[in-house]
């Protein structure tokens, strides 16, 4: 666009909106490593002792943090992992395959897209038990997972709808198989949105909260976001510090993934939801 | 090798878009599909190499039937017309997928891929991936990758499409060039009439999923079988004049032409005058006024009013010093005149 | 291998799992609905048992005097049946002492009969011994629990009930779900319904319009500033998106708890500590609404964004040339091209506020006073996580059903604004 | 022969770690005993406190129970017992263990009885303790009174002479000298809990019908005890947005004399000392909770956790976690837990221990609150009803309704939900 | 409204686009700004509507110095290459759109609409989309919309580019005529060279930001001022053949032409020669085998291959029975081959 010599009227105003959530972003971080004094904002002296649930744990009754982070680890990553796996060939069927039933479950998928999931949580919490899964990490991995496949076989068939029908056809014509044409041909044309689903679905699992919550309460299966609320909940030691610390070694790999792969992120949330 | 499409129907739906449509395209011959947008070209197409089903009619390569045969069990290759290059794969991995999916030796399908990289001269760019090459490279690359098969038959869907002016001027020798070397058999679909006239054996002009005329260019454009294949081909194209036929041609703004020899009919008539056949070099006998002069380099476009009503388009060498305004009084080469009935066909 | 072949096959993991974990429990929800389903009665199905609690309510309920009577007396009684049986299984001089001093004797209950074992000259030594030695000469059937029917109406025979109240007590002494329609009923009842649905009301109303309309304003306002500073907004305001909620929320509570910024703050000006989140229930409602509207316009952020951009670059270049000042661009050209999207999100974001709960659980919990109680969260509380104890899975999930009917007739909306026909196009290659 | 023993107490942090730790000792003993016997008993015990709340917490082992993945042993309100006995997640202690025999012999009836439901030991005191009415003597001093006035309050507080209406004056009175802030004359407890029903009580309600075991709504002393409250926000003596107020700022306000009066558990009394009050017995006065009006009654509640065996697929499982719950009942065990957490004795014999008896508080407060104390219900409804009771309170404390109204829609709540086992006066 | 360009300059960043470049377009004149892709056409006209700021020069209307006037302030018209149409307007609203931010009144817009509406002759399809529209019905709303203002200057980036062939010819005599009848001052960017060479009064010629020739069609296509100019006018294309001049021109393969009379450099040169200039008709002179014929309906390209190297391309009349392979000996239009030295000037 043209520079507009009035840009400083928005940015004003985008800077006054803005300034609550940078302000909790700044203290955040300044909070996790130096508690200011109560009734002042201003920083105290630098203080590594929030950190020390890295190295001890801050309560005799939970678990330690490295356990609770790699269960997050091994939660999000398997769920982003089967997410991107059946979505990529459920979304390469829909956008691709003729076959029976095409439309229902088309239609089916749009409406699970938009469906309020998280009201069945007392039925899953049945169906989990059935399958002896409630309370274990694979348990809400795989309802996770099943809960987010909608979306991801959304965003994949729209990746897929981009790839130009030429490139198969030519595929089929150099006398490959659908299926090796999927493989080999369609499949590299799709990255960047495999990608992406891969990103989203392990950011979503890794921030997911009521799952774990209400599917898996016990202690080997803590992950960060309930050990975290349950700190916080404890009312035997509140300390804000220790909570922000807590909070940033929580958001850093989120901040990260954010960084490295802000585009792709940008992109999926722009592309994955149009119609 | 001869292709022959036999009473073959396409429907979408219950839409039928071709019905009972013949065709043989002769051993080594390329032939032209031209027609306008929505004709059934591309249909046509996709049920020549199997990637739609036929829903009537037969399919014939040689003595063989390939009717029922999976796209990927024809002998086919196919030029996109935005090529369809693998993007993720280099020039060389593009030409050679088709021989990699026959699971041939690594060291023969290089082999391969040489022939035909220096056949469409690209030797220097087997490394390179589809973005990093031109238009025109990019076209070759897709023709050697439909090619390396040794295919029965060669198919091109609008394959200069996409091209700028001088690298389609380019690509139709190409194109050509390589068909000839290989006498291969190849169909060419094309809605541009310069393209299929430049590079075709003969012509099959299609109109709503028919084959209108099938011809060799010359005859086609000389000899026109109807008031829409001969507005279809030339360039500017020609004019079309109401008339009357009697004794004479009368023009709907009351001037009359001589009768062309060999034109029998009477009644209401449409003529057809090509612009290179009227001007000023073919004598006089149509009286207008210049409304319209486009220069064009080496030629100038003329529209002529006729008095009395009626256009005609005339296009003589440049650098007649003539200009918007100017009366004329111009003739027609004589034997040139296309005279059609009432319902289009060629009288 | 033909499309239709390699389509299921790729198609079919992803619908197993889906018809496991979403179609299934939809099923179930509907199932639920229909149940007194709750902690109390376990979901598995129940036992047979009536207790001293359940005694008192006896009067209550149609069947014979005689029938309550034997019922409350019955109790524990030395029988020769019972002594054969105690001989057997435990020691022949203990059955006989007992027989000596107690036969025909009638013991309230159980410990009573406990004690007299425990002090013979020769005890049952064992306390579970005792206690199933005890069990053989049980009548009564107070306290104990039967897993069966059957078990439980033999039990009725041998403590001499009479067969015309069988039905009526075993229906009474069943602890299990029962089908029912009172949920709903209750559901009309209770004035709190229509509180939470207006709750629920408000807070779909007044977040959506904050989300679509500050969601609006950061796409138009990043897109018309210069790249560096377009991109630092964005990045503040896509943050709270992908932030996992327990610590966004964590930091608005820093934000405004007593002790926190605008606490400190305001202090500066002289104005008394409080908690700003949870004062009133105003300020309850704006926390709300902020919390849940900025993530909701970080995403209408992005999605606004891309659909500006999608705007070919000529047809603002157009709207200069053509006289219109920043404001008319975005008033003539720039918003009536984001219907679409805007219409998109709206009814996304429709289904996701009247189902989320997540933030407002971890904010305000409801509170105060349940003024910012919304449905879903009631569900939750009601079938999941309250301080009672007491879970009505039954009671939730008709709370919960009528957020899926709600869900299932606004997603059938929803697919009108996708273009349904273009979907059912027929893939291009035909095989 | 190996057992394993999970073992979940609820509501608990670093300081109730007897709650868990006793069993493990208790595990001890009893593979002493079978060693001496002969027998080889391996028995691990496993616990777990890291809950983030009491709603988590029974979510947790309900849904457990279900999925057969509970644990052996919980810790938890012996409300749960009518449920969970009633869902059959639970099995009856006495049929594992002999209550006439020590150590269960010697726990206080009234805790025992608290622990049955329908005519069946379900379970096992754990601890016990009351929710007493706190005062500052200082600001007390400021208004006024003597420090034998002050002394002698328990007292004027137990014979009704000393009423919640004197609390709302003297309140007014320290605000308006000035000895207190606004909002912190009387400083309850910031989320639901037992505490509440006292209230109720005071003002002369009855949660049972002791005839009929039905659920009792009094209407009149609802309102009344909900007015109290808006009283006290009009007054400016309490907090309007005073629930959900941080239990970590709550503990460091009362404990340092911020607020003038407030009312709170008896184990509160080490967290204090925690916040910098070491002087517990020349800063603060405590009671009993003072009667609403006249026709009410001062009265506290104690509220014991209990332990309950949990139903296992494996008897034997539960055979030994029923013993390992005798075991840990034992007055020298118990006492630990009790003295750590600030708890009151479940058995007799604790005053004889020396530990026990060296503790002025756990001493005195036993002395003084706990043969006052009755308990709530154990009743299938009483979780609704409590629920009930305490949003109506919300929603009147806050202002979001007026007492009557909240009254009203508490009566329409616990009809519907309670329905036959409720009597409404 | 002349419109004067001086001394302009436009940089991206670090690299100047455009360097020190003056024009003059007179009132009432069309000119074309013709160039290859990236030569900046666009990017002057971005800077006379005032879309993008100029980093140095002035641009003037008439006297009116509008250098950093912004583009609202302007009174330019702009028809864009893909029409820039509002999707969700009408026809009318989008004609009325430059009116309507000007806060006219309705009946006043509607009556100015109108006007336009019949001028561009879409008067019955004011209340379609444009989506209801076919692609030349679009490029008249957009040339409405365009000059509803009475603007002082008309801009056109190629907006021709996106219709075909048929449509293409009709809009060019269409624009041309409708430019003619308001006497509104014009540019046209186009890469094409025949639409530059039809419509216009003057062509630009640019290349790499710089303008190598300004003038008539007819100038430009014989009197060419490089190398460059020479090779991007003219279908079919000029051949170059590189020869040395002394007494007279020796081709490099060894064949000798009469010096053209008035050429006198020595040396190294290059020869163009047009297709039209080549061919029997002009006598013999070079001769050659032909290696590649083009029916292109009215006449046939025929490229032949020179003995000893070099090719050259002629355009014949149809229905000369010309044949790949045969041997040709022809000769050069007498005065029409053209020079070129070294580094491409025209000698
Ligand atoms: N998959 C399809 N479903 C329904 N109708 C179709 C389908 N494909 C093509 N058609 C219709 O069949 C007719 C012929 O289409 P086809 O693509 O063969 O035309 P074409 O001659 O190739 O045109 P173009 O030059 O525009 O490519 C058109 O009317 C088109 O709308
Ligand atoms: N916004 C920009 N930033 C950087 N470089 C630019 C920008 N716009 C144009 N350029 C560069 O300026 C040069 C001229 O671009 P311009 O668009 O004017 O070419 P053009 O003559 O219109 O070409 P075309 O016929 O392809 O439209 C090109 O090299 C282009 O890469
Ligand atoms: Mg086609
Ligand atoms: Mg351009």
């Amino acid at each position: 666009m043209t520079a507009h010599p009035r840009i400083w009227h928005l940015v004003l105003i985008l800077s006054i909106f803005s300034t609550p959530l940078v302000i909790m972003y700044v203290y955040q971080v300044i909070d996790s490593i130096a508690s200011p004094d109560p009734g002042s904002l201003i920083p105290g002296e630098i203080d590594l002792s929030n950190w020390r649930f890295l190295w001890e744990r801050i309560d005799m009754g939970r678990p330690s943090i490295w356990m609770v982070t790699f269960n997050t680890f091994i939660f999000a990553s398997t769920t982003a992992f089967l997410v991107t796996l059946l979505s990529t060939t459920a979304g390469y069927a829909l956008s691709r395959l003729d076959m029976p039933g095409r439309p229902y479950f088309l239609g089916g998928l749009i409406i699970l897209h938009a469906f309020p999931t998280i009201t069945l949580i007392i039925a899953i919490f049945i169906i989990l038990q059935f399958l002896g899964l409630f309370d274990t990490l694979l348990g809400i991995i795989l309802v996770k997972a099943a809960l987010e496949l909608p979306f991801g076989v959304w965003i994949m068939k729209g990746f897929y709808d981009t790839v130009p029908w030429e490139i198969e056809m030519a595929g089929v014509q150099d006398g490959a198989s659908r299926f090796r044409v999927w493989w080999e041909l369609v499949l590299p044309q799709v990255k960047p949105g495999l990608a992406a689903l891969l990103i989203i679905s392990f950011l979503s699992g890794w921030s997911e909260f009521v799952l774990p919550l209400v599917l898996a309460p016990g202690s080997s299966t803590q992950v960060l976001s309930t050990y975290m609320n349950a700190v916080i909940q404890d009312d035997a030691s509140a300390d804000f510090g220790l909570f922000k610390a807590i909070g940033m070694f929580y958001s850093i790999p989120v901040i990260v993934i954010y960084l490295v792969f802000q585009k792709q992120l940008m992109n999926i949330y722009g592309g994955g939801t149009k119609g | 090798m001869e292709l022959r499409l036999e009473n073959f129907t396409k429907r979408f739906g219950d839409v039928t878009v071709i019905e009972n449509m013949d065709l043989t395209v002769n051993s080594g011959e390329m032939m032209a599909l031209l027609g306008p947008s929505g004709c059934g070209k591309s249909t046509t197409l996709f049920a020549i190499c199997g990637i739609h089903k036929m829903n009537g009619g037969a399919l014939y390569f040689g003595d063989r039937d390939v009717t029922t045969v999976s796209a990927q069990g024809r002998s086919v290759g196919v030029v996109f017309q935005n090529y369809a290059l693998y993007p993720h794969m280099t020039a060389e991995q593009n030409i050679g997928f088709p021989l990699k999916v026959q699971r041939m030796p690594k060291a023969e399908i290089r082999r391969e891929v040489e022939r035909l990289a220096d056949l469409v001269q690209i030797g220097n760019l087997l490394d390179r991936r589809p973005a990093e090459l031109s238009g025109g490279q990019q076209q070759r690359v897709a023709l050697a990758r439909a090619m390396i098969r040794k295919p029965d038959v060669l198919l091109l869907d609008e394959p200069l499409a996409n091209l700028d002016a001088k690298l389609r001027l380019e690509m139709r020798s190409e194109i050509r060039r390589i068909q000839r070397e290989t006498g291969i058999t190849a169909i060419l679909v094309t809605h541009d009439q310069v393209e299929a006239m430049s590079m075709c054996d003969r012509i099959a002009l299609m109109r709503d999923g028919k084959i209108v005329q099938l011809d060799t260019p010359e005859q086609m454009y000389r000899n026109p079988q109807s008031q829409f294949v001969a507005g279809f081909l030339g360039n500017p194209p020609i004019s079309f004049l109401p008339a009357r036929a009697d004794a004479s041609l009368t023009l709907a703004n009351g001037q009359t032409i001589e009768r062309p020899p060999g034109l029998e009919a009477m009644g209401d008539v449409v003529l057809g005058i090509r612009p290179e056949h009227f001007g000023p070099q073919h004598g006089t006998g149509l009286k207008g006024k210049v409304v319209f002069v486009e220069p064009q380099g080496r030629e100038e476009l003329v529209d002529v009013r006729l008095d009395g009503g009626g256009d005609i388009r005339s296009i003589l060498p440049a650098g007649d010093p003539i200009r918007p305004g100017e009366t004329v009084d111009w003739g027609i080469a004589p034997g040139t005149i296309l005279a059609f009935g009432p319902n289009g066909d060629r009288l | 291998m033909t499309s239709r072949m390699l389509g299921i096959g790729f198609l079919s993991p992803a619908i197993i799992s889906v018809c496991i974990f979403f179609l299934l429990p939809v099923l179930l929800t509907v199932v639920f609905a229909f149940t007194n389903m709750s902690t109390s009665t376990g979901i598995m199905g129940g036992d047979y048992r009536i207790n001293t609690e359940q005694l008192r309510s006896l009067p209550d309920l149609d069947v014979s005097e005689a029938t309550v009577e034997r019922l409350e007396t019955a109790g524990f009684q030395i029988t020769e049946a019972g002594l054969t049986a105690l001989a057997d299984q435990f020691s022949k001089d203990t059955a006989e002492e007992l027989r000596e001093d107690y036969l025909g004797e009638t013991f309230e209950s159980r410990r009573d009969l406990e004690r007299v074992l425990k002090d013979l000259d020769e005890p049952i030594r064992r306390t579970r011994d005792r206690k199933e030695a005890a069990d053989l000469f049980a009548v009564t059937l107070i306290g104990e629990r039967f897993g069966t029917e059957e078990e439980f109406r033999a039990a009725l025979g041998t403590t001499g009930i009479d067969a015309v109240d069988h039905d009526v007590l075993t229906e009474f002494a069943y602890t299990g779900w029962t089908w029912t329609t009172d949920n709903f009923s209750l559901l009309m009842e209770l004035p709190s319904t229509l509180r939470y649905a207006a709750n629920t009301a408000f807070y779909v109303v007044a977040t959506l319009t904050f989300n679509i309309l500050f969601g609006l304003f950061l796409a138009i306002s990043t897109f018309y500033l210069p790249g560096r500073l377009a991109n630092t907004f964005r990045a503040i305001w896509f943050l709270p998106r992908i932030l996992p909620p327990v610590l966004y929320v964590l930091m608005w509570n820093w934000f405004t708890w007593d002790n926190g910024f605008i606490a400190t703050v305001m202090g500066w000006f002289g104005v008394p500590a409080k908690n700003w989140m949870m004062h009133t229930s105003t300020h309850a409602w704006t926390a709300i609404v902020l919390i849940n509207g900025f993530v909701g316009a970080s995403l209408g952020m992005i999605l606004f964004s891309s659909a500006i951009k999608a705007i070919p670059t000529s047809m603002l270049y157009a709207s200069e040339v053509d006289g219109a000042n920043r404001w008319q661009q975005v008033r003539y050209i720039i918003l009536p091209q984001m219907r679409w999207p805007i219409l998109f999100m709206t009814s996304y974001q429709t289904l996701s506020l009247l189902t989320s709960f997540e933030y407002i659980l971890l904010a305000t919990d409801g509170g105060p006073g349940r003024s910012t109680e919304v449905w879903a969260l009631a569900a939750f509380h009601t079938a999941l996580n309250n301080y009672g104890g007491n879970l009505q899975y039954g009671f939730g999930a008709a709370y919960a059903l009528v957020l899926v009917f709600i869900g299932i007739a606004l997603s059938v909306a929803y697919l009108r604004f996708f273009n349904f026909k273009e979907l059912l196009s027929k893939p291009r290659i035909e095989q | 022969e190996d057992i394993n023993i999970t073992v979940w107490a609820g509501g608990s942090n670093d300081s109730d770690s007897y709650r868990i730790e006793a069993i493990e000792i208790a595990a001890d003993i009893l593979e002493r005993e079978a060693a001496i016997l002969g027998e080889e008993l391996n028995i691990t015990v496993e616990g777990r406190r890291d809950f983030s709340g009491w709603d988590e917490f029974k979510q947790g082992v309900t849904l457990g129970a279900e999925a057969g993945t509970a644990p052996s042993i919980v810790v938890t309100s012996h409300l749960d017992i009518a449920p969970w006995s009633t869902a059959g997640y639970i099995v009856p202690v006495e049929d594992y263990v002999d209550l006439d025999a020590w150590p269960l012999s010697n726990v206080y009836p009234n805790l025992m009885e608290i622990a049955s439901y329908g005519g069946t030991q379900w379970g096992i005191p754990q601890d016990a303790e009351s929710r007493p009415f706190f005062f500052w003597r200082e600001t007390l001093e400021g208004i006024g009174y003597t420090e034998d006035q002050i002394d002698a309050l328990p007292e004027m507080v137990a014979s009704g002479e000393y009423t919640l209406a004197n609390v709302l004056e003297d309140a007014k009175k320290a605000l308006d000298m000035g000895l207190i802030e606004e909002g912190y004359g009387f400083y309850p407890r910031p989320s639901n809990g037992p505490d509440y029903a006292q209230f109720y009580q005071s003002f002369g309600g009855e949660l049972v019908d002791p005839d009929t075991g039905k659920l009792v709504l009094d209407k009149a002393a609802m309102t009344e005890f909900y007015q109290f409250f808006v009283d006290a926000v009009a007054a400016g003596i309490t907090r309007q947005n005073h629930i959900g107020t941080d239990w970590n700022q709550w503990y460091n306000e009362v404990a340092n004399g911020r607020a003038a009066f407030w009312h709170g558990g008896t184990w509160h009394f080490g967290r204090y000392a925690r916040e910098g009050n070491d002087d517990f017995w020349n800063t603060i006065q405590f009671s009993l909770i003072p009667a609403g009006d006249d026709d009410g009654r001062a009265n506290t509640i104690t509220h014991p956790l209990v332990y309950l065996v949990m139903n296992q697929e494996d008897d034997r499982v539960e055979e030994i976690a029923a013993q390992l719950v005798a075991i840990a009942t034992e007055p020298r065990l118990n006492s630990l837990h009790a003295i750590q957490s600030n708890h009151l004795a479940v058995a007799k014999a604790q005053s004889d221990i020396d530990l026990y008896r060296g503790d002025r508080w756990a001493s005195e407060a036993t002395e003084v609150l706990l043969g006052a104390a009755n308990s709530q219900p154990n009743h299938l409804n009483y979780g609704a009803f409590s629920e009930a009771m305490f949003r109506g309170l919300e929603a009147a404390w806050s202002g979001v309704q007026t007492p009557e109204d909240a009254v009203a829609e508490v009566e329409a709540q616990m009809r519907a939900t309670i329905g036959d086992d409720l009597i409404v006066r």
